[in-house]
């Protein structure tokens, strides 16, 4: 295991074990819910529906086609934000 | 009398030259010794740091990879369950 | 004082004043440098941090550790310039 690949793991362990990992998940659906991701996503995916039609489409079928836009659609605003949490939490739980 | 004043000359020379070579020596170790490992644990601890940076950014982007794909799924889950209940309805 | 003391003290006054003292360590860094001594405690400074954790390391413990290492692993030739060198000084200058 690289050095790198055990710090990861760390980072993970230590957000995982104090629930900070799935409080930050939460604060990012609701920013992205805020900043109109989840209507455009929504949107898109009406319209992939509407262009091939309801009895084409699979799950898998419109997940794959609208998780490329889903990744560009979140604003860099958002991911800084979630970066900037991640880096305060490490601060103030470091060893 | 001058031969044995020379040569404890020569003889307080050669101590004396051992004595500072030994002093000059220790000096410029210690300090070299010292800077070293100074610059060695800073360099240490900025490899870290770029280490923690790097690593950090990369959870983050799995924690946001994560989110999306869980999101995206229960998305069209639910928009394709609404979407055929539509038109079950209207079916009807 | 002894006329041996007196002695000395001329002599270390004059190697400071001239500016003999300050070349000789100049040299001396210079030459611990060129055979290679100043990367031999680099590494070896690395391998105690590798081995003790960074977290559990000072710049002192450091210092205690690779000195020994650092005062024998100066090669014979850089210690007999140095000795070759005061001796010339104080050939010049012990009347």
């Amino acid at each position: 295991m690289s050095r790198e690949s055990r710090m990861r793991a760390t980072i993970n362990q230590k957000l995982t074990e104090m629930g900070e990992r799935e409080r930050l998940k939460e604060i990012l659906r609701a920013r992205l819910t805020e900043c109109g991701w989840k209507d455009q996503m929504k949107a898109h995916c009406k319209e992939v529906i509407k262009e091939k039609g309801l009895e084409h489409v699979t799950v898998d079928d419109l997940v794959v086609e609208i998780t490329p836009k889903g990744r560009a659609l979140v604003p860099d605003s958002v991911k800084k934000d979630l970066l900037h949490r991640i880096r305060g939490f490490l601060a103030q739980h470091a060893t | 009398e001058e031969a044995r004043r020379r040569q404890e000359h020569e003889a307080f020379l050669t101590q004396f030259s051992f004595s500072l070579c030994t002093e000059v020596m220790h000096e410029v170790l210690d300090e070299t010794i010292k800077a070293t490992a100074a610059s060695e644990i800073q360099e240490a601890l900025n490899e870290k740091a770029e280490r923690v940076a790097k690593c950090t950014e990369q959870v983050c982007v799995s924690l946001v990879e994560e989110t999306l794909n869980a999101d995206i799924a229960v998305l069209v889950e639910n928009l394709l369950e609404a979407e055929l209940q539509r038109i079950h309805k209207y079916i009807k």
